[in-house]
């Protein structure tokens, strides 16, 4: 065997030919390429279309300056008036409050999914996932079946508040949509701190809620603000649900994304594209702040 | 004298102890508490609507009204929607659109994911930001977006000229499916990619497999659990599309055959609308029960979808 | 951190308890989603005379609202795109005290839209019938417009080779509109209060009287109001000389003249002669930044035209 | 002959800088060097994972840097085996025959002799990730082997085992070395193990090659302390050396003074091998040289020598290693002894080099 072994040593194989060097890592930087254009394109032709250059425009340089000239005139013109700002602060107030509520319900849900056992785990699981994946057009109808049903209906007239076609309906609607989401996260960020930290604190005799307080959520901080951050952007961009559950009044319940539908089936392009900007700023925003706070992280 | 010290320490520790304890199950109770509360609303959110799929004793109908609906009736439980070659279209559109839509994704996403997650790419991290933020973009802002990139610009120009109309078709509706499922596959995709170590390209390519083989052989096999994961979350998504579909394709029941290409009408993906939008439409046409029966389809495909998923065991990335 | 999360739940709790107790004088207008410009002007004249009142609105697709009230029971006002929706209101009992000859707010005038420029040429209505013309057409089950499509275009005698065109099927009026405007088809009959939102993007074509509809807009008090009052105000406020105004301004017609019965004009279109040239002008005017924009142009939709030459991408309120 | 010339790379906060190493054909060469030195970036250059900033890697007098991977037919084996989870023991022995597009027969007729080498046969259709580290290392090394490389890396490859099976694997390693004869290149930290395979080591520290040899110039001529100490020297220490015919004279503190049959002056090192020092009965000071008398603090028995702890009298402390068999009433802890150094066995390094 050994002197056959030395005898193949000595007459190797040829290597691989040179020519066999794969396109593959090329394929692969396309696609990045190619994704990464098609999305800048969908957000520059909207900044293109709101200023409101078109072929004509390039007939002339004169013609060019002074179109451009307008259209930085329409920018500023959209982005300081105070209806955008008004919806503005609106989607900052709803999305808000719609997640505050969503922590109070998600930080405990979150710890306890990440830490207790509970029976039939992949029902509970699913149930908890299922908000997160239902389409919320579907969440919207099935709101309004929930609050215009036995015994949500009855109480709420009981006690005097509204839900329907104003901020309260709003905030609901985002909390609803995102509360799930935010268990979600919040038991990611808690499966991220080592149980053994809470172990030893015990050890040490810090009871479980004191352990909670001063170990576990600051060791969780990080994932914790970076996950209510990604709670608010999705609050901030729900609207499906709100169009089949609250219907638009202005200065009441259209936040951006839903102006964004509502300006535009009255034709109010300028405003669609403003609001639509804006949108997609807050969305880019909002992740790079969550990337800056907590690099990556895994949500299922 | 060390006896009674003893004891006492013991005592201390003892009430300590049961103090601790109560706190202990008091905190573990309430956290249960809200825990199973929210499993219960997620419940009651779901099943308490079974409900709107019997038609009520109290609904008035009037003739008129019940005119519009005669093809549709709502007499029966869900509306009778199944009996409807309506339905069924939508489920055909949906599934078919859905599944062109993740396919494309995953050949578009794939790879793209392998190279961000494996090559030093400049700008990594605000490319990372931009398809994540795709994730939380409300679907009416990136409708708009894709209705001013076909209908302005150069890409109109070109497309009109080879006489190709995106907006109100059905490959408008896997565009629109595509932004959200993209990055949706691409998430679970990268966390799949960076679960498998370089090491084991490294000692492939060694052996002599190109890259493209040791993708193929030892990536692709590892990853497998990563991968399906992003097929079934692309698929979901794209199967509950709405809004994007509502503003960029409107809904196109009732046409003429002649409008589509032979492949559309030999899936018979015309003369129907998505599920999601669909369910919105039947309630618009006062067909409640049947706007539900959809809405309930829709949740069972989501609640399979989130079962397999956890059942593989998949991961995604959110950010 | 502990504390900055309580502090931070507690103005959350706050928050929410400030936003929930205000359900004192709110009424609920259920209207069309064609008329949310017009009725957003007649909300704040209104609220600027009821300093206490508060005014929501639930737009939607006409045929959306009965399911909405069959379910819900809630709401004060009611003002579909069509009087069929209302008279199906009517029928079911929600609406108790309606009167067809005083209870009419406005009417839509039907017209037709093609997008900038008229790059296919449409000149009247049975140009929506040749080959090749991609057609933008109202589902009728969902939208007042898919039910005057059809009268329309029956009446002319064309239906069927129109129906051969549609590329789309909308379920509101804005779907419609705003197909027109992103040039996704070549053709579409749309409301004149809705087109006048649109000066800047499409053209504007008014029909030949003998099929020029005039859609009758009622307005009724719903039974179930919890304001019947004050609801009841502001229904006498837009049936006023004052509202017929602010309808106007809008591109409604307060005087349609003899119409038959299905809405048609009878009198060879005298009543609406001057709202379908004020409307063609103010598009001409709008799209032309040399003609000045006053009343000898525009005639009474001169804050409409204002509004839009104010920026290059269509930004009325 | 592969060989490395002025290899330099900087990875974040790390370097390596003018390594130069040369690996003949059918030689076992081991690198050796502490952990973070930076031994592995030297194997990743050379399979190609890395691309060095400069220098060059020549295989048979040829430039490898501007090739792939998958071009430079090396064999890599890396620390954790990196077994390709989703195929079989056979199959992933097979890889790299399979990716030469080898008909299936041709590459049975290689992978079963390969696997017979190894034995590991009777795993053929396990996966790895039931397999032990002994075995899933075989598997490691026949995936490798049997592409024939032209030279195998072995990056670690016994620093995950236990005691027990590494010393057995380390034999196999060598027995697989001599049965194929081909050159490996291995890397590890423990100086025990390198000497258990190696023809020759290489020493890497502080980012650069300082010393290459056989193990025996290794021990007996190290370059420098570092060296000294990592090769297990014990006794490291102070001292003056004053020049003499013949070598020089060592002050090691109190009275002591050792004679060195190398030359040196001023304030150096020194160095000697525990094993080389005697422990010779408490007055043979007197008539034997280079004695340094003392008493003896501790004694510890090793599996295969005593370690004897010797505090001289106002002077160093040394340590010795005798055969257990000389233990006796003699060398308890307390006894006065001398310790005997003979002048060749000593190894005399300047103050400044480390």
């Amino acid at each position: 065997m050994s002197e056959s072994a030395r005898q193949t040593v000595s007459t190797r194989a040829t290597p691989p030919k040179r020519g066999t060097r794969s396109v593959w890592p090329v394929i692969c930087l396309i696609a990045v390429l190619l994704i990464l254009s098609a999305y800048l394109l969908l957000v520059v032709s909207n900044v293109v279309y709101l200023t409101g250059i078109d072929e004509a425009s390039f007939s002339s340089v004169a013609q060019l300056l002074k179109d451009l000239r307008r259209g930085i005139h329409d920018i500023l013109w959209f982005f300081t008036s105070g209806r955008m700002s008004s919806r503005f602060w609106l989607t900052v107030k709803t999305a808000s409050i719609s997640t505050m509520l969503s922590l109070l319900v998600g930080i405990p849900a979150g710890y306890a999914l990440s830490r207790f056992r509970f029976p039939w785990p992949n029902l509970t699981r699913t149930l908890i996932d299922l908000p997160v994946m239902v389409p919320p057009a579907a969440v919207g109808v099935f709101l309004f079946g929930v609050m215009h049903g036995w015994p949500v209906k009855p109480l709420c007239e009981m006690i005097g508040i509204s839900f329907a076609h104003n901020t309260n309906g709003v905030i609901l609607v985002q909390f609803v949509v995102t509360v799930s989401f935010c268990a979600r996260l919040m038991k990611s960020s808690f499966d991220g701190v080592n149980p053994h930290f809470e172990q030893v604190s015990r050890s040490l005799g810090a009871s479980l809620p004191r352990t909670f307080w001063k170990l576990t959520l600051p060791l969780a901080k990080r994932g914790i603000i970076a996950s209510t951050i990604v709670v608010w952007a999705r609050a901030a961009a729900e609207w499906e649900a709100l169009m089949l559950f609250v219907g638009g009044t202005e200065a009441e319940t259209d936040v951006m994304p839903f102006a964004v539908y509502l300006d535009w089936n009255g034709g109010m392009m300028g405003w669609v594209a403003s609001y639509s900007i804006a949108c997609i700023l807050l969305a880019v925003a909002s992740m790079a702040a969550v990337r800056i706070i907590a690099g990556k992280s895994y949500l299922w | 004298m060390n006896s009674s010290n003893d004891n006492t320490a013991i005592g201390v520790h003892n009430g300590r102890a049961t103090g601790m304890r109560s706190r202990a199950v008091i905190f573990t109770a309430i956290f249960y508490f809200i825990t199973v509360m929210l499993m219960l609303a997620v419940c009651w959110l779901f099943l308490s609507n079974v409900d709107q799929l019997f038609p009520r004793e109290d609904t008035v109908r009037t003739e008129a009204m019940d005119a519009w609906r005669s093809d549709e009736p709502t007499k029966e439980f869900a509306g009778g929607c199944w009996r409807f070659p309506s339905f069924w279209r939508s489920v055909n559109l949906t599934v078919v659109s859905a599944t062109v839509t993740t396919l494309i994704a995953a050949i578009l996403g794939i790879p793209a994911a392998y190279a961000l997650s494996r090559y030093k790419i400049p700008g990594r991290a605000v490319i990372d930001v931009l398809f994540s933020s795709v994730i939380v973009l409300p679907a009416s802002s990136v409708g708009l977006c894709l209705v001013v990139m076909f209908q302005y610009g150069p890409l109109h120009d070109i497309l009109d000229g080879w006489g190709i109309h995106v907006p109100l078709s059905v490959p408008g509706i896997v565009v629109v499916q595509l932004v959200l499922s993209l990055a949706m596959g691409m998430s679970a995709w990268r966390a799949a990619f960076d679960g498998v170590k370089p090491r084991f390209e490294h000692v492939a390519r060694s052996l002599g497999a190109s890259p493209w083989r040791s993708f193929r052989t030892v990536t692709l096999p590892s990853a497998r659990a990563g991968i399906f994961a992003g097929l079934i979350l692309a698929w979901t998504r794209a199967a509950a599309e709405f809004g994007g579909v509502l503003t960029f394709c409107s809904t196109f029941e009732q046409f003429s055959p002649e409008l589509f290409s032979p492949i559309i009408r030999a899936l018979h993906l015309h003369k129907a609308d998505p599920l999601a939008v669909n369910m919105w439409a039947q309630i618009e046409y006062g067909n409640v029960e049947y706007g539900f029966a959809i809405g309930f389809v829709l949740v069972m495909i989501s609640a399979l979808s989130v079962y397999v998923l956890h059942k593989i065991g998949g991961k995604g990335y959110i950010w | 951190m502990l504390r900055a999360l309580s502090c931070f739940l507690a103005t959350a709790l706050m928050l929410a308890a400030t936003g929930c107790g205000d359900s004192g004088n709110v009424m609920l207008f259920h209207a069309g989603v064609g008329q949310r410009s017009s009725l957003n002007e007649i909300k704040d004249v209104f609220l600027a005379r009821h300093p206490n009142a508060r005014l929501n609105f639930a737009y939607k697709g006409s045929g959306y609202f009965i399911a909405d009230l069959e379910r819900s029971r809630e709401g004060d006002l009611f003002m579909p795109g069509e009087e069929f929706y209302f008279l199906q209101a009517v029928e079911r009992g929600f609406i108790t005290d309606y009167d067809p000859k005083t209870d009419i707010a406005a009417h839509f005038m039907v017209v037709i839209a093609t997008p900038r420029g008229n790059p296919k040429n449409i000149q009247e209505l049975e140009d929506f019938a040749k080959p090749g013309i991609r057609v933008g057409l109202g589902n009728p089950k969902a939208c007042a417009i898919g039910i005057w499509d059809e009268k329309t275009f029956r009446k002319a005698g064309i239906w069927e080779q129109v129906k051969k065109n549609q590329v789309q099927s909308a379920k509101c009026i804005a779907e419609t509109a705003s197909a027109i405007q992103h040039r996704e088809v070549d053709a579409s009959l749309i409301w004149s209060s809705t087109a006048v939102l649109y000066l800047r993007d499409i053209e504007i074509i008014p029909i030949e009287p003998r099929y020029r509809g005039l859609v009758r807009l009622p307005v009724g008090v719903l039974k179930f109001s919890k304001h019947p009052e004050l609801a009841r105000q502001l229904k006498e406020f837009m049936l006023s000389e004052e509202g017929s105004k602010i309808f106007r301004s809008h591109a409604y017609v307060t005087d349609p003249g003899p119409l038959d019965e299905q809405g048609f004009c009878l009198d060879g279109g005298m009543a609406s002669r001057d709202d379908c040239k004020w409307l063609v002008q103010a598009a001409k005017v709008c799209k032309d930044e040399n003609i000045p924009v006053n009343a000898e142009t525009c005639g009474h939709l001169v804050g409409e035209v204002r509004r839009q030459r104010a920026t290059k991408r269509a930004g009325t309120r | 002959m592969i060989e490395i010339r002025n290899l330099g790379i900087t990875l974040g906060e790390f370097h390596l800088h003018d390594v130069n190493l040369t690996v003949h054909d059918g030689e076992y060469m081991v690198l050796l060097g502490e952990t973070g030195v930076g031994k592995t970036v030297v194997i990743e250059c050379i399979v190609g994972i890395y691309r060095q900033n400069h220098g060059s890697i020549l295989v048979d007098g040829q430039d490898v840097t501007a090739l792939y991977i998958e071009e430079r037919n090396m064999g890599y084996v890396p620390q954790d085996y990196a077994l390709f989870p989703n195929l079989t023991v056979y199959n992933n022995i097979a890889y790299g025959l399979a990716t030469r597009k080898m008909p299936r027969d041709a590459i049975a007729a290689k992978v079963e002799p390969m696997m017979d080498l190894l034995n590991v046969s009777h795993l053929r259709s396990r996966l790895p990730l039931n397999l032990s580290g002994g075995e899933m290392q075989r598997t490691a090394l026949g995936r490798a082997l049997v592409t024939e490389p032209r030279i195998l890396l072995l990056d670690e490859p016994l620093s995950a085992l236990d005691e027990n099976t590494r010393s057995e694997l380390s034999a196999e390693l060598r027995r697989i070395h001599d049965a194929v004869g081909g050159t490996f290149l291995q890397v590890c930290h423990n100086f025990e193990e390198a000497s258990d395979v190696a023809d020759r080591i290489a020493i890497l520290n502080a980012g650069t090659v300082v010393q290459t040899g056989t193990i025996d110039e290794i021990l007996s001529e190290p370059a420098s302390p570092f060296v000294a100490r990592f090769t297990r020297t014990r006794n490291i220490l102070d001292a003056r050396a004053e020049a003499c015919s013949g070598g020089c004279v060592l002050a090691l503190g109190g009275e002591h003074t050792l004679d060195c049959s190398r030359e040196a002056t001023g304030p150096v090192t020194v160095a000697i091998r525990p094993e080389k020092i005697s422990i010779l009965p408490a007055g043979a000071a007197i008539s034997e040289n280079n004695c340094l008398s003392g008493h003896i603090v501790r004694t510890r028995l090793k599996p295969n020598h005593a370690e004897i702890t010797i505090e001289t009298d106002r002077g160093p402390t040394l340590i010795a290693y005798t055969p257990r068999s000389a233990v006796d009433g003699t060398l308890t802890e307390g006894s006065s002894v001398c310790a005997r150094i003979a002048p060749g066995d000593i190894r005399v390094f300047h103050k400044d080099a480390t």
